[in-house]
């Protein structure tokens, strides 16, 4: 993390209990302002659950989080009201501020615009994850949380997203916490990265770092990684 | 330690309820001999709902129709002249024949559709009985019913019908547990969990609903034969939608899924009521204060209940028991598991 | 042909009253996955309450709307029972409305006592051709339509309703939202509990109430709210209606004993041909 | 004493109780029964046949030497199988007639039958020339069904035809289908059987489509469950009723005139309102057993002997049990009213026969 700036968000010995099992068992995280971070893990290991202990909806058994600004997650599987317009997806996406213009989303996907009056159920699942991304976006987010951009999509749509992520971050300096299970991807456009496994940090650092180190390759990257 | 042990333990408890099971009747007082009946009878009633709530995750609120089918089934042929014991065969093996042919559309519907499908056709059934008078005796009702009994042998007394009824009950609970650790029984769990998953893992989904929903509905048929035997009346009024609700709320209050929580869930629920009545039948309560205590009283231990434990008293008691001997025993997957379960279910209603 | 026309007319007549009785179920399981169970109490105690104001002297209009504001109220307060913590299952839900149903009675007695009540709506009849229908149930068919199009226009249009629909629609993504699903559940209960309230003081003066007639027009308002699988308006309006119309034509044509249960028969048949249609039915 | 204290028939069952109480209250304040003291338990059937069962089980393990039953004919029927077992006098306030015929050695009722109440509305419609009368009953209700059949059977012997025949079940709210049959049937009179909220919501119905005919009730509606929330709609719709309930417009001529006076009064003083059917009925119930243990003593079979040689009069008119008859009323008992004013006033039909004696 970069010296000297308060980060973002600061998570410190995070436990998360479901009944008597135990999905998180300290976990310590940090995202510095505009820094894109990467949590990568295989399934079950504990991701979804520190983004949904972070968003608040669920309740932690023991630990710290402080966040110094406002998040919006894109939940796994886009989670879409699917009866409803892509407009009025988007425009719910406002409901915590007072700001429910939605031209700026409009403006980073233009390809909405002809989408706006049909049933978001009816999207492809690419146009479904910019919707997803746009609602998140219409939150004004100071930190974006997005778990599994890359799921179900096309290679090709997971690069034009991630694009668009990357591009972001540079412009409106937005932090983003990238959660995959497509480590190569995670790893490719974040500047530093946090593996998870059976609800504990195992490693962090920069993606450089992590790219190189055998355990990754071995479990997360399929062997030699490949520039 | 405690795991050998556990077992004979359990044996030893099992062997005492059921010696004071048998030792109660005759040294109850008379009003208690015939609620300690009609405590057994919505035993059996709410075990069958609660499997088929608890363990195929399917709802009805028209389980009192088996209940009223099963009563009629055994009663109608015993008026005319046939052995009444053979309405202990007639009652739950129509009830749950009738079940097993209406299972197969009604069974398509889910969640609330199938819980008001069954509550239609208990209206409908109710219609049904009401309008045929020549065979049901109508609004009116069917009287005379014979007493249970095999020749000479009669059931007349309530303390003889509570032994008939627990024996009954026992017979029923056995069959259950028996059910419930089955391999179908494993299946019926996973039809609960995810009805999806459990047709992609090859269980043949519409034919296992059918027969848990046919077994529920026999259950009921059974506490209706020995109910019509043990009143020697029986009408469409006997059989209320409120006596339908009565059973959900039975099941709700002793747990879902729970074998010991119907006979806990009817026993609570009865009990509360009754001590509501003798209450309220004190000398000296002015008009409406019966309505008022028994409404008010039923009322907010039920909503109290269901605040507190959520899942039902049994489920909680055996996660609380589970909770205590974690400390001595390894992890305690069950109890998680049971959690889940009566949560899942839940989302079924 | 008149007398078709006669049965249609009355049909439409109890059929809208059934339908105005399902709103309050949609509105609540809509928002919140919980049949309330209370929801015919809401019509009894609007009723009642209207009785009252009508009897201290409120003018016929005011006294219904108050009865009407105060079911709200009452609403809000099942609602806040029935929600209990945060995470209470749906089923515990269910099992507290009928708690709170039951409890109801124990209020009715005590206020009102255990007689039934009814007071004078209007009166006279509205003939077209020879079709005519009660001037009450015309204002209730009205206020049916009405109620279905402004709840349209409210789920459909405005940002609370939208907000509320996407409750409905997936309860996770809403609270990712920042939308406050357990405060959204309430507002639920209270406009379910209004539009109970209005079904009652619009019935009160066609059908007597008593304390625990709560349960006949619950089961009739179950019964339409189903067709639209709990949560579309306007198929339960259709449910009210093909309920009303086949209990009318059964009286009318054959014998009335049987209308309840054949009307039932028919709304499962219809369920059950749409559930073949498209595949079970989805939850 | 089973009765209805909580359930649908709450409103019935506890002024059942009241009327009982103040029986028992009279009884012992004037020294009880040769010297004894009167000792009633009061318990709720919940408007269920099986709890009614579970609490005529208690009171007779109490040792009770008789029972008074539920205004719910459900509860009474599912009671008399084991009231015939344990032969223990049992007086009912159901009004429905099967409790009583074929006769039961140890069941007696306090209702006027059905088919004396059919019997007298035939009486009065032979009178008005109503000769061509459309009915409407309940055919899920066991009072109405019996009520029915039992005075078609007897129409013909008065010249009365019932030219339609209409039925509703539980849950009618909408009668134009109905309404429109009796309409276009040219029928002089429209005559109703059903309890509970149906005839109310007939009776407002039925004013509404100005029908134009008489509507006649049965006296399942001869109190203010029904006349109350009818309200002005219920104006002028003739309704048998007992003589107590027009106990303030009888002759002072007719044997019940004094005791329905004294126990009118009493009832009002206490209640502050005027006793309903359901009031007399309990009251009934426990003067009737009285009398019995007052003449032939206080055993199971003793009060039975001595109930099935009652005469006693009563707010309801004088009882007449005997061996072959276990409802004591007669046709004198039942008078045909008119609602006015929300009140029950004898038609000038009955003020005649009531001035005769008949």
């Amino acid at each position: 993390m970069p010296e000297g700036s308060e980060p973002l968000l600061e998570v410190h010995d995070l436990v998360v209990r479901y009944g008597a099992a135990t999905a998180l068992d300290g976990v310590d995280l940090a995202v510095g302002r505009a820094e894109m971070v990467a949590l990568v893990g295989p399934n079950g290991a504990g991701k979804t659950t520190l983004l949904d202990t972070v968003s608040g909806l669920v309740a932690p058994a023991a630990g710290r989080i402080e966040l110094r600004g406002r998040l919006a997650q894109v939940p796994e599987g886009r989670r879409l009201f699917p009866e409803m317009t892509v407009e009025d997806n988007l425009r719910l996406g406002a409901w915590r501020v007072r700001d429910r213009r939605v031209g700026p989303v409009y403006e980073l996907f233009p390809h909405l615009v002809e989408l706006r009056r049909r049933k978001a159920g009816s999207l492809s699942c690419g146009e479904q994850q910019m919707v997803a991304v746009g609602r998140a976006l219409m939150g004004q987010p100071d930190l974006l949380a997005v778990d599994e951009l890359s799921l179900g999509l096309a290679p090709q749509i997971v690069d034009t997203l991630a694009e668009h992520l990357q591009d972001l971050n540079r412009r409106s300096g937005m932090a983003i916490l990238l959660v995959e299970q497509n480590a190569r991807l995670a790893l490719d456009i974040c500047s530093r990265a946090y593996v998870i496994e059976a609800g504990r940090i195992a490693l962090s650092g920069p993606s450089e770092q992590l790219r190189s180190s055998p355990e990754v390759q071995a479990a997360y990257l399929g062997g030699a990684y490949e520039e | 330690m405690i795991g050998p042990r556990a077992p004979s333990r359990r044996a030893l408890v099992v062997a005492v309820l059921a010696a004071a099971t048998l030792a109660l009747p005759p040294v109850l007082p008379p009003e208690w001999q015939s609620l300690y009946v009609f405590i057994g009878l919505y035993a059996i009633v709410t075990c069958g709902l609660s499997l088929l709530m608890g363990f195929a995750g399917q709802v009805s609120l028209g389980q009192a129709a088996f209940y009223a089918i099963g009563a009629y089934a055994a009663a109608i042929p015993a008026v005319h002249g046939a052995p009444p014991a053979l309405g202990l065969l007639t009652g739950p093996v129509v009830a749950a024949a009738i079940a097993a042919a209406i299972g197969v559309p009604l069974l398509r519907l889910r969640g609330h559709y199938l819980a008001f499908g069954t509550l239609a056709f208990q209206l409908i059934v109710l219609t049904f009985i009401a309008e045929a008078g020549d065979l049901t005796g109508g609004d009116i009702g069917l009287r005379g019913i014979p007493p249970l009994g095999l020749g000479s042998l009669q059931a007349v007394t309530p303390v003889q019908y509570a032994y008939v009824t627990w024996l009954a009950v026992t017979a029923v609970f056995l069959v259950t547990r028996n059910v419930v650790r089955s391999r179908p029984g494993r299946a019926l769990r996973a039809l609960a969990t995810s009805e999806s998953a459990a047709a992609a893992a090859g269980v043949p989904v519409a034919a296992y609903k059918v027969e848990v929903f046919a077994l529920s509905a026999g259950y009921a048929g059974l506490a209706g034969a020995i109910y019509a035997f043990f009143l020697s009346y029986i009408a469409p009024g006997s059989f209320p939608i409120l006596l339908s609700i009565q059973f959900l709320v039975m099941a709700a209050v002793g747990g879902l899924g729970a074998v010991w929580g119907s006979l806990v869930g009817a026993a609570v629920v009865t009990l509360v009521v009754q001590l509501l009545q003798e209450i309220g039948s004190l000398p000296a309560m002015p008009t409406q204060v019966p309505a008022v205590l028994s409404y008010a009283v039923y009322a907010l231990v039920l909503i109290v209940v269901m605040l507190l434990l959520p899942s039902g008293i049994v489920p909680a008691l055996t996660a609380r028991a589970a909770r205590r001997r974690r400390d001595d025993v390894a992890p305690t997957e069950a109890t998680a598991g049971d959690d889940a379960r009566a949560s899942r279910l839940s989302s079924v209603l | 042909m008149t007398l078709f026309l006669q049965y249609l007319a009355a049909g439409i007549a109890s059929g809208s009253t059934f339908a105005l009785v399902a709103t309050g179920f949609v509105v609540i399981y809509r928002v919140t996955g919980v049949i309330n169970f209370a929801q015919g109490v809401f019509a009894v105690l609007g009723g009642f309450l209207a009785y009252s104001l009508l009897h201290a002297g409120v003018a016929h209009g005011l006294a219904e709307g108050v009865a009407v504001l105060i079911t709200a109220a009452i609403g809000l307060v099942v609602g806040l029972v029935a929600l209990g913590r945060r995470g209470t299952p749906p089923l515990a839900s269910l099992i507290v409305t009928l708690g709170l149903a039951i409890f109801s009675y124990a209020v009715v007695i005590t206020v009102w006592g255990d007689l039934p009540i009814s007071y004078d709506g209007l009166s006279g009849l509205l003939a077209i051709g020879g079709v005519s229908m009660q001037r009450q149930y015309v204002l209730i068919v009205g206020a049916a339509v009405v109620t279905f199009l402004a709840l349209a226009l409210f789920f459909g249009r405005t940002y609370l309703g939208m907000a509320l629909t996407a409750c409905s629609s997936d309860q996770r993504a809403a609270r990712l939202m920042g939308i406050d699903v357990w405060r959204m559940g309430l507002l639920a209960f209270a406009v379910g509990g209004a539009l109970g309230g209005l079904a009652g003081v619009l019935l009160t003066p066609l059908q007597p109430v008593q304390f625990d007639s709560d349960v006949g027009i619950a089961v009739n308002g179950f019964a339409a709210a189903i067709f639209g699988g709990l949560v579309r308006p306007v198929t339960a309006f259709a449910g009210g209606l093909v309920l009303g119309v086949a209990e009318a034509m059964v009286a009318g044509y054959y014998r009335s004993s049987y209308e309840t249960a054949i009307a039932l028969a028919v709304m499962l048949a219809l369920m059950l041909w749409q559930a073949s249609r498209r595949g079970p039915t989805e939850e | 004493m089973i009765t209805s204290l909580t359930g649908a028939y709450s409103a019935l069952g506890t002024n059942d109780k009241l009327g009982a109480l103040q029986a028992e209250d009279e009884i012992n304040k004037a020294g009880g029964i040769n010297g004894r003291k009167i000792d009633l338990t009061i318990l709720d059937d919940q408007t269920k046949p099986d709890q009614a069962v579970t609490s005529y089980n208690k009171l007779v393990g109490d040792g009770v030497v008789a029972v008074i039953g539920s205004s719910y004919s459900g509860s009474s029927l599912a009671v008399i199988p084991v009231v015939d077992r344990d032969k223990i006098p049992y007086v009912s306030t159901a009004a429905a007639d099967d409790q009583v015929t074929p006769v039961h050695a140890y069941v007696f009722m306090t209702p006027p039958t059905a088919a004396t109440v059919g019997d007298r509305l035939l009486q009065y419609m032979k009178a008005k020339g109503l000769t061509k009368v459309a009915v409407l009953y309940n055919s899920a209700n066991a009072f109405a069904e019996l009520g029915w059949k039992s005075m078609k059977a007897n129409a013909a012997k008065y010249g009365v035809d019932f030219i339609d025949q209409e039925t509703n079940d539980f849950s009618t709210t909408n009668y134009t289908p109905q309404l429109t049959h009796v309409k276009a049937s040219g029928a002089q009179a429209l005559m109703v059987w059903d309890t509970g909220p149906g005839p109310v919501t007939v009776t407002k119905q039925f004013k509404d489509q100005g029908l134009g005919i008489p509507l006649i009730m049965s006296h399942a509606e001869a109190s203010t469950l029904y006349a109350k929330p009818a309200g002005a709609a219920a104006e002028n719709v003739i309704v048998a009723t007992s003589l107590g309930v027009v106990g303030p417009y009888l002759p002072s001529a007719n044997a019940a005139s004094k005791v329905t006076a004294a126990m009118t009064k009493t009832f009002q003083t206490a209640n502050k309102y005027y006793p309903p059917q359901f009031a007399f009925d309990g009251y009934n119930a426990l003067e009737l057993i009285a009398d019995a243990i007052k003449r032939t003593g206080a055993t199971a079979s003793q009060i039975q002997q001595g109930l099935e040689s009652s005469t006693l009069t009563t707010p309801e008119g004088t009882y007449r049990y005997s061996k072959t008859d276990h409802y004591g009323l007669g046709l004198a008992d039942v008078v045909i009213a008119r609602i006015k004013n929300g009140n029950f006033v004898p038609t000038a039909f009955s003020a005649a026969l009531l001035k005769e004696g008949k």
